[in-house]
């Protein structure tokens, strides 16, 4: 029987890849996939908890779509600047990028 | 009188600095002109409070208040007592005469005197609240754009003067700020509702620990502004780096918003806090005085001199509050005034001197006085102020506090030191102060013409208006110091009797 | 006429802002308003002595007017008030007159001095302040009028701002004033604490009552070091030689009736404070006896003609505050008035002959009698009365003096006054036979001065020789009923001292003509001989010397130790502890690698440990 | 069928980690973002499962979709040096994978104790009208601030991308 906790345990694991993928990369490109990777995975939990807790209401898928909504938003918008500081240091690498230094 | 003459004076300031803002910024005499305008404004007002104020009836005039924050007791309310209302005057001549000695100033005419006003408008509302809630806002307004104009429109390491005046006094602000917040609590809890009214606050009983403790925090964070040794390094930097307008402010005014603050609010709330604290204050204030002397006696910047001096005088301000009896404490005040107006006009000549030659170094001038006969005139009556000759106003000033602290019998230390040792040994400041002083005009003002000084001009025009004004003031309060003392009595006469209703408590040593 | 004394000072005090604002350009309206002004309150003072006179105004009963002039009620009452008595009048008397005369007399020496205006009304703020000082009814008031006659005597001193020389001794003396004031006032700041009061009437009534003398004796000690001052005694005389540097008026002045008469004046004034106090008396005896001495031994070996009189003026208050410390207020106040009228003499002839000559070594003059008939005879009658030849004025003064100490059996001090007399006599007239016989040295010729200086000096000259008659033996003691402290008593004429002071003036006199009156080498011989005491004495004994010293290396030494401890240690400190604040920023800012994942990974790290520590008590069982 | 619905979860999650692992580890990009298409996939196989069919087909469309073209265009203009060696890692990894297992553990800690407790009712049967009531009813403002801002991410997408003024 599946229950909660295995969706549970599925989207911990799908956000923790997720976060390493967007802490250990140094392509910005890669970054971006490791968080829509997380947010996927929120998203499972969402519609999980939805679909085991409180069947008789759609809450959480409609969560979900604003998460995708959202996400949709990040990613153009994520992109763009990959792109913008792409042009101007002709790199995507992340680690380089000290502007928020001192 | 329903007319709110307190306000008025704060806001005559204000009014200008909203005009100044809508005049271009290369209409520059229209700028200043505005200025001295509204200045002249405060001027009069303050000069008609000052005669309207009724000394016979004393205590707090002039009353306004209007509501702000009712639920933590924010009032705006503003009146004068005899106290306050000789430091309002001293703040609107002095900013009158500052105008004036700012009339050669072409850098950024416009902000400068923005900057000058919004400063002002600060002293103003510190002198004239009787919230104390507002004469912390007021505070801290006057402490910021002195920032800016020491910073942009200074010279000697301005930068640094300018960043070591604003910590030093936001530092002690946030003592002082600490003291307030918990005398609010206190009185809040006692009184069962919330107040800032200083008058209310007075009323209540503070237990003693209390009011060693806070006092303590008043002293530091006032004691700065004085500024009481050894927190005192920020006014020589601040004042040989500011430009003449500020420095006369500054050392006028602003260092009598610490004395004043210790007194209407550490004295007047704690007054067995003062007196445990009171035998501290009488030693450091020998420090300040004989030390900070014999220091302005080796300056060689005119400007250090005088900043050193500020430091020395305002000693005795000290040793008037310390002994916490009526004439000192009268001489305290008149101190303050005396001194501001002093310094200031020695302020406003080192910067005509200085605005001319381009240097303050004391060792390149010499016979001056052929040059610039009427700066030195001023320069000198200045000195005698400052030595505390009869006839200026500084000597009642200091008649009244050595005579306060030397009938004052209490012994410190077990016997070792007493208020009359402590007397004796600031009274020997004017010995140094006349040596220091003299010395000064002598090396500056007297000796060979040197051809080198010929283009220098004499002060004319406009730049008589502070000479003229600043000694004025200083012979007539000095020849007639009924004017002030009676007023200040007025004001002094209530503080007092606190003092002498609070326990006698023994001093911390 | 008494009612209105008030206008006495008011009338040069008035004359100066006048001046200053008004006439300045004016030169010679100038002089006129202050002379007018002076000459006002010479009629003034002239009427007050009448009316004292005739009102039977004694030393007992006063005349007092008082306005308030600063009050804080219960605690402290200043009067800006008048107290007349016979001692005020004699001194409104004096100074008022003199001070005329010397103005007049600046009209004809200062000519031509760019400063002239301002001249005549710093003289005129001298005079309103030693006037004032003289009226003053209490102890606030003469300090008042005290430190306003210091200033003036700055200014004064310094008048030739342009020279060095004249700036220093300006500030020298006012300094050295300083010194004495910070005494006075404790003085009476001790009175007041005693009793409550600065006014002298009230303070007359209670001093003798009072019973703690400790404190009463350390008050009339600090007020005595007003005078020690203001009257140039040892050890704060060091300004009075250098004032010299000043217009000769303002010495003559000063010297005569202002400056170095208000200490004298205020020993006299406070009598009742010393009078009580024996032990404060003999230190004020002897301070005075020493000074006298001190300063004659000096006057011995100068050169320069104005300072042989400063000298001199000092060795003449020493007499003075002598005779106030031996017990005689009047015989002090006898010599203080006729030693005015010839010591201006003095000056002013000296001022005639620098006027003329622009020189003041006395010995490269030389045969000035022939050139100046008038200065030099008047001169010489100045210095018989000095030297005390009888009968000229300081004959009966000195001797008044000499006879108070002989008689209230101050045996030591009447020998070291018979010894002072007989120094006077050799140096005032080794003064004049160098300067005014022999030979022209240098090639120096005098010539007569205008009738404005002359004519003053002749009025003096007068005076110098009558001024002594109104407290002779032979004229009923006229003095001595007049000023007097107690009870109005009289010295009987003591024929012996009287025969033994003129001989000891004599053979002053015999000894200089022997040593300077004909060509010789005896002089020279002599300062060869005893080369360690003549280089002693014209060195002043060093004092100058000692004092510069302790200025130099110890005050100016601490106050450099003093800057340099506010400069780097309480400055260090706290600017350290800015210092700190910032290193500690500039090292902590590598942390902010401004890598963004770095940051996320911290945030991470942080949710795990917090998540972990928030979770840990229930990490056992079952979360609800 | 039961053991159906566990079978498939089973397949999906191993499909989901498998390719999410592979899109983290893989060195080569393009390959990175393949396998990111394919972990959508799986996530919509999941919300099938879990009856919510219409979060289903918005999952491919959009992530699997647009999403994912856009990433892959993303790749394509910033791609520069080799291509094998696009996708590395960076000094931190080490850190950053113990920092992701603690936080895994924590989590499955954390839920694994969590006794639930559901609600009990029925599942609508028309999954699409239901959200539609929602979004257009209960949720209309959070609907149309969503719309807002998907409109300010495209403009501000296409300044950003367009690379701002001339000068810059």
């Amino acid at each position: 029987m599946i229950t909660l906790n295995h969706y549970l345990a599925l989207g911990g694991l799908l956000f923790c890849i997720g976060l390493f993928g967007a802490l250990a990369k140094r392509n910005a490109v890669a970054v971006l996939m490791g968080i829509e990777l997380m947010l996927n995975a929120v998203n499972i939990n969402l519609v999980a908890f939805n679909h085991f807790l409180e069947p008789a209401r759609v809450t959480g898928q409609v969560f979900a779509i604003f998460v995708i909504v959202v996400a949709a938003a990040e990613v153009a918008v994520g992109l763009a600047l990959v792109l913008n500081i792409y042009r101007r240091r002709l790199d995507s690498n992340v680690d380089d990028l000290d502007w928020l230094r001192w | 009188m329903n007319f709110p003459i307190l306000t008025a004076i704060m806001l005559a300031p204000v009014v200008g600095l909203l005009l100044i803002l809508l005049i271009p910024e290369r209409e520059e005499l229209t700028i200043k002109i505005t200025a001295a305008v509204a200045t002249f404004v405060s001027l009069v007002l303050a000069i008609l409070a000052y005669v309207l104020f009724d000394h016979g009836r004393g205590g707090l005039q002039f009353l306004q208040d209007i509501t702000w924050v009712p639920a933590f007791g924010i009032n705006y309310s503003v009146g004068v007592d005899g106290m306050s209302m000789p430091m309002v005057l001293l703040t609107a001549i002095v900013i009158f005469t500052g105008v004036f000695a700012s009339w050669d100033m072409t850098k950024r005419v416009k902000e400068f005197f923005i900057f000058l006003l919004m400063l002002v408008t600060g002293v103003f509302g510190v002198f004239i609240s009787r919230d104390l809630f507002f004469f912390y806002l007021f505070f801290e307004v006057a402490v910021i754009p002195m920032y800016l104009l020491i910073g942009i429109w200074g010279s000697t390491r301005k930068e640094y003067a300018a960043m070591k005046l604003t910590l030093y006094l936001l530092v002690g602000s946030a003592f002082a700020l600490i003291g307030i917040i918990a005398t609010f609590l206190y009185g809040a809890q006692q009184l069962g509702h919330a107040t800032f009214d200083i008058q209310t606050l007075a009323t209540v009983k503070y237990d003693l620990g209390f009011q060693k403790f806070v006092f303590f925090l008043m002293l530091i964070g006032f004691g700065v502004l004085v500024p009481i040794w050894p927190l005192h390094l920020w006014s020589p930097d601040g004042h040989v780096a500011a430009p003449t307008a500020v420095s006369m402010l500054h050392a006028g005014v602003l260092m009598k918003l610490g004395a004043y603050g210790l007194i209407r609010v550490g004295v007047f709330l704690f007054p067995e806090g003062a007196k445990y604290w009171a035998p501290l204050i009488a030693v450091l204030c020998i420090v300040n005085v004989v030390y900070g002397a014999m220091i302005a006696m080796v300056q060689k910047d005119l400007k250090f001199v005088i900043g050193y001096s500020s430091v020395s005088h305002m000693g005795y301000v000290l040793l008037g509050i310390a002994a916490l009896n009526t004439l000192s404490l009268n001489g305290a005040v008149a101190q303050m005034f005396a001194h501001g107006i002093m310094t200031a006009l020695f302020f406003a000549l080192v910067g005509n001197v200085y605005h001319k030659a381009h240097t303050r170094e004391i060792a390149r001038f010499g016979g001056l006085a052929h040059q610039m006969p009427r700066v030195a005139a001023g320069f000198l009556i200045g000195g005698l102020a400052s030595l505390g000759l009869p006839g200026l106003n500084n000597f009642v000033a200091e008649f009244l506090i050595f005579m306060g602290s030397f009938t004052r019998e209490q012994s410190l230390l077990g016997g070792l030191l007493s208020y009359r040792i402590l007397s004796i040994m600031a009274i020997s400041g004017i010995v140094i102060t006349a040596t220091y002083v003299l010395r000064v005009v002598k090396n500056t003002f007297f000796g060979p013409r040197k051809t080198e000084w010929d283009h220098l001009e004499d002060a004319h025009g406009v730049e008589m208006v502070p000479i003229v004004v600043l000694v004025a003031t200083l012979i007539l309060f000095g020849l007639l110091p009924s004017l002030q003392i009676d007023m200040i009595n007025s004001g002094i006469a209530p503080l007092v009797a606190k003092i002498e209703a609070a326990k006698a408590i023994g001093g911390i040593f | 006429m008494i009612k209105y004394a008030w206008l006495i000072p008011v009338f040069p005090a008035v004359a100066f802002p006048i001046i200053i604002f008004l006439t300045r350009k004016v030169r010679l309206l100038s002089a006129l308003v202050a002379i007018a002004a002076i000459a006002a309150s010479f009629v003034m003072a002239v009427g007050v002595l009448r009316e004292v006179f005739l009102l039977g105004v004694t030393m007992e009963k006063p005349v007092e007017y008082a306005a308030p002039w600063l009050q804080i009620p219960g605690l402290l009452k200043i009067e800006a008030g008048i107290l007349i008595d016979p001692l005020a009048a004699v001194m409104l008397l004096v100074v008022t007159l003199v001070a005329l005369l010397v103005e007049i007399y600046s009209v004809g020496y200062m000519h031509g001095d760019p400063g002239f205006s301002s001249f005549f009304s710093y003289l005129s703020l001298f005079s309103a302040s030693m006037l004032g000082l003289v009226l003053a009814n209490n102890y606030f008031m003469i300090f008042f009028f005290w430190e306003l006659v210091g200033l003036c005597s700055y200014l004064l001193i310094g008048f030739y701002y342009h020279k060095h020389s004249a700036a220093r001794a300006g500030l020298k003396a006012f300094v050295t004033n300083r010194v004495a004031d910070f005494g006075f006032m404790l003085g009476f700041f001790f009175l007041f604490a005693m009793f409550g009061t600065f006014n002298f009437r009230e303070l007359a009534e209670a001093i003798p009552g009072y019973q703690n003398t400790g404190f009463l004796a350390l008050a009339a000690a600090l007020v005595f070091i007003g005078p020690i001052g203001k009257s140039a005694q040892f050890p704060l005389h060091v300004w009075l030689p250098d004032a010299m540097e000043g217009p000769t008026p303002v010495s003559a002045l000063i010297h005569a009736a202002t400056m170095v008469a208000a200490g004298v004046y205020l020993l006299a004034r406070a009598f009742v404070l010393f009078a009580s106090l024996p032990g404060i008396m003999l230190l004020v005896a002897y301070v005075g006896g020493f000074t006298a001495l001190f300063s004659a031994t000096i006057a011995v070996a100068q050169r320069d003609i104005k300072r042989i009189l400063a000298y001199s003026t000092m060795s003449q208050l020493g007499y003075m505050v002598m005779a106030m410390g031996v017990g005689s207020m009047t015989a002090g106040m006898f010599h203080l008035m006729t030693h005015a009228f010839f010591k201006a003499l003095l000056f002013l002839g000296a001022g005639s002959v620098i006027h003329a000559l622009e020189e003041q070594d006395i010995f490269r003059m030389g045969g000035l009698y022939k050139d100046m008939k008038v200065t030099a005879s008047t001169f010489i009658i100045a210095a018989l009365a000095l030297a005390g030849l009888p009968p000229l004025a300081g004959f009966w003064s000195k001797d008044e003096i000499l006879a108070a100490a002989f008689d209230h059996g101050f045996t030591g001090l009447y020998i070291l006054g018979t010894l002072v007399a007989f120094l006077t006599a050799f140096y005032m007239f080794r003064l004049i036979f160098v300067a005014f016989f022999g030979n022209r040295r240098a090639g120096l010729h005098g010539h007569e001065s205008p009738l404005t200086m002359t004519i003053p000096l002749l009025i003096l000259a007068v005076l110098s020789v009558v001024a002594g008659f109104v407290g002779t033996p032979f004229a009923s003691h006229g003095f001595s009923t007049f000023v007097y402290y107690g009870e109005p008593h009289h010295v009987e004429p003591n024929y012996a001292v009287m025969l033994l002071s003129t001989l000891v003036a004599l053979a002053g006199i015999g000894l200089a003509w022997l040593l300077y009156g004909r060509p010789s080498d005896v002089p020279e011989k002599l300062a060869t001989r005893y080369r360690s005491i003549y280089t002693l004495l014209v060195n002043k004994f060093y004092i100058d010397e000692i004092y510069m010293w302790l200025f130099r290396r110890v005050v100016l030494g601490l106050s450099e130790a003093f800057n340099w401890h506010d400069r780097h240690v309480v400055d260090g400190i706290f600017d350290g502890v800015g210092d700190l604040t910032r290193i500690s920023g500039q090292k902590l800012r590598f942390l902010q690698t401004g890598n963004l994942q770095t940051y996320a990974l911290v945030i991470f790290t942080a949710v795990v440990i917090i998540a972990l520590w928030m979770a840990a008590p229930v990490l056992g069982g079952v979360i609800q | 069928m039961p053991d159906m619905s566990a079978l498939f979860f089973w397949l999906l999650a191993a499909i989901i980690i498998a390719s999410a692992l592979a899109v983290v580890l893989l060195k080569n990009i393009v390959h990175s973002a393949l396998y990111l298409v394919l972990t959508f996939v799986g996530v919509a196989g999941l919300y099938i499962l879990l009856n919510a069919e219409f979060l289903a087909a918005v999952q491919l469309l959009v992530y699997a979709g647009a999403v994912a073209i856009l990433i892959v265009f993303a790749v394509m203009l910033t791609r520069r040096g080799d291509i094998r060696a696009s996708n590395l890692f960076n000094v931190n990894y080490l850190a950053a994978a113990v920092v992701s297992l603690a936080l895994f553990i924590v989590i499955t800690l954390a839920t694994g104790r969590m006794a639930w407790t559901a609600t009990p009712g029925q599942a609508p049967a028309g999954n699409v009208g239901a959200i539609a009531d929602a979004f257009l009813g209960h949720f209309a403002i959070p609907f149309e601030i969503a719309a807002v801002l998907l409109l300010v991410a495209m403009v501000g997408a296409i300044l950003l991308a367009r690379g701002g003024k001339q000068d810059q």
